[in-house]
């Protein structure tokens, strides 16, 4: 799941609405080739963004999610993503019913969701179906990570209040156990390594200390922790054997 | 005589009773039948309960149901794209039991083709594991999920012919044919469109038409 | 399951091949509107004789199995039935993958089934996959009548030893413990009623005492057993409701 | 650079192993992978252990690698219908697990699903329940059966897409996608016809691509 080696361009970030730069930031993570899952919310906003010969998966039954429709392009709305969006499918698009695709998920046929969050542990636990007075349910995300290899959370750094939502240990329910890789908010990309918080990229506009103070959970500094930007996207052909 | 298994308005209003667990097709407002809702409001039924993948966007499935004030429980995987929902929810108005999405797919599928439980690892860990069986296989922990049926099963499909069988077309499919499927004692299909027998065709049949009981005309 | 009460023809049974004759007697059995499961052997030789109306499902994945193709009339065979043996589709057929198609039978969605079998006792017990030195296996019987209602066995009278078939109590591992409903012979139709065999239809060109002789459990005499012939095919209406 | 899934009679031969397990689609003579058989029996692989519906018609599928003398033991719910196979295991000569199709057929959708195992009551009181474990569900007696995979899943449909993606036809489907979902090291696809993307269309697709590694050309 690494970043593709090629030219980045630097983005003005500070007029970049933090949803959409997460989205962007999670889409140019995604390598042509792997198929993911994309769960609802800021997750479904990467699909606007992705390169191609990147396979969408969601757990509504589809592989081949593509950008969202524009309102009224169709009389009737037949595709949708994981959070009920209309999308158009993409060139090689099949749908299938939800049991085929969370099947797929649960037998390790998707190569990495992409999920929100409440809370994300510094261990890798992650709480994102309940909370008190707040109880969306789990959806498929329970389904997703228990076999899913690779589960990136995009979330705003904080929440509505200000507290921190990446913590030491979660509060609310869990909805796995130690499953999360990396951690992509509007100021970083943290990954998860041997149940510790790694700071891998940062943006320019804010430091190390002042990240610390809204991380709810200690962190390590990678060695070559980069700056955080988007790397512009690349044309690929969707024939292509991305696997070697 | 009756032309297969198509039915009138009148007759599949009939089959709404109090207290019934409606068994729903549809993930948001995508694949709803949205027909049937219309004739379960018509026929002022209440208390329901019902089993969907999720509450619907509001306006659309049991969204239009849970409006209305007629069901008192949901078994459903998520409700977070419907505030009325979140709502009534927060404020005890309405009984919900989450399930893992897979997991009630599943436990549809389990309760249409004879099995009556199975193990998955859904939610080790999480706690939603206590109170169930747990059993190591190779090493790993699973957990025991049962087969779930309703009474009536409500079914939106694209296409349909007098003898029930059913065609789906994108993700408009989502749960409809593991709710056609569950075994209920009355399963209701809503098509967009009647079509010839033989005009699906046996490899696009996905529903065969022994699984279904009416066709809403 | 009863038989339609309709007109009735004499054949002449003693120029019938005996395997012809109980899948003609098996077919004018079926009612008009029943799903049916045909298994291999005579079961499946059924189909040809049919009457329109009467789905045959088979547990290779379909509803809708017709009479036996002509060998060579189409290039590629893309129709088999039970028996591994070309058919024709019927009009409305659908086709699908073989967990659907017992699943399907588990659940109970198909009304009855026709089976062979090595033998079957006065309980209902029914033996047909495997004794010593012959062990065909037992496909999809044993799915097939865990759920399906009506078991109905067709079988020569005595295997070809000239051993009876029908007997107290299976000798060989069971495929399926009391759940038989009915057995038609080339001479006669029994029925299990309570654990104890009725026969209800007896071929004019054999005797109580001849047919009990070839028997190995002790049977009733139904007070209307009949004559055992078969009925003339009655067309009727692909669409019709015959659930009432 | 290689055009997505399509690959070569060699690159498809150099999968197959002595000892492997091969799951294989097909029933009787229809639906199985007779190109892929081709290469099993050029690759010279021995002591192969197979799971299949049944042995198939003498001649075609598995029958074909029972002839050649590659299988050691074969999972399978029939072989009737294959006089070879019915001697062959009469005299000893191989090894024969019987399991119900229904059960077989599920244990392979089982271990293509993260499901570990399931209850059914598929031959309760036969005698195939012993060493089973038992579970009571309302009332009734269910066994419990267990996921199976192989190594390689050889697959035959009517077409394929270079993603992989397959269709099927008429009764040829039977079990080939229980077998292409099945979590296997590769598994390798036999298809009529070879489509472009977007050919079969996305409703008409049954294995979405992700479950198959190789489309043989």
């Amino acid at each position: 799941m690494d970043t593709l080696n090629i030219t980045t361009s630097k983005i003005d970030f500070s007029k970049m609405e933090p949803r959409e730069f997460i989205a962007r930031r999670v889409a140019a993570m995604l390598k042509p080739g792997i198929t993911v899952n994309l769960g609802v919310g800021i997750p479904t906003m990467a699909s606007d963004f992705l390169r191609e010969g990147v396979w969408v998966q969601s757990e509504n039954g589809i592989i081949g999610v593509g950008k969202h429709a524009e309102p009224g392009i169709r009389k009737v709305e037949s595709y949708c993503n994981a959070s009920g969006e209309e999308i158009i499918p993409t060139k090689g698009a099949c749908t299938f019913d939800v049991n085929m695709a969370l099947g797929m998920m649960r037998s390790g046929r998707v190569d990495a969701t992409v999920l929100g969050c409440f809370e994300v542990a510094e261990n890798g636990d992650l709480a994102n179906w309940t909370m008190p007075g707040k109880s969306p349910g789990m959806g498929g995300a329970m389904d997703i990570i228990c076999g899913v290899p690779n589960v990136i959370i995009a979330t705003r750094h904080c929440n509505k209040n200000g507290d921190p939502k990446i913590v030491k240990s979660c509060s609310y329910p869990l909805t796995g156990v130690g499953v999360v890789n990396t951690i992509i908010t509007e100021y970083c990309v943290m990954e998860i390594r041997d149940k510790h918080l790694v700071l891998t990229e940062l943006r320019d506009d804010i430091t190390v200390e002042e990240l610390q103070k809204i991380t709810g959970a200690p962190f390590e500094v990678a060695k070559d922790c980069k700056e955080m930007t988007i790397p512009v996207p690349q044309i690929v052909n969707l024939y292509q054997d991305f696997s070697s | 005589m009756r032309l297969g298994k198509l039915y009138s308005k009148d007759e599949v209003i009939e089959q709404f009773k109090d207290g019934q667990t409606i068994v729903m097709g549809g993930f948001g407002h995508f694949g709803t039948p949205e027909r049937l809702v219309d004739l379960v409001l018509e026929s002022g039924v209440k208390h329901l309960t019902t089993i969907s993948l999720n509450s619907c966007k509001a306006g659309f499935g049991i969204g239009r149901l849970l409006s209305a004030g007629v069901i008192d429980k949901m078994i459903t995987s998520h409700i977070g794209n419907n505030r009325e929902a979140m709502e009534m929810h927060a404020s005890g108005k309405l009984e919900v039991e989450f399930c893992p999405m897979g997991t009630l797919a599943e436990r549809l599928r389990a309760g249409g083709s004879g099995i009556a439980g199975f193990y998955v690892k859904t939610g080790m860990g999480t706690g939603i594991e206590k109170g169930k069986e747990l059993h190591e296989f190779n090493g790993e922990m699973y957990m025991l999920e049962t087969a779930l049926k309703g009474d009536v099963a409500l079914v939106r499909c694209r296409a349909a012919d007098p003898l029930g069988n059913l065609a789906y077309h994108g993700t408009n499919e989502n749960s409809n044919p593991l709710v056609a499927m569950n075994e209920c004692t009355v399963t209701i299909a809503d098509p967009d469109m009647i079509l010839e027998i033989d005009e699906i065709g046996p490899d696009r049949i996905v529903t065969p038409g022994v699984y279904v009981d009416m066709v809403l005309e």
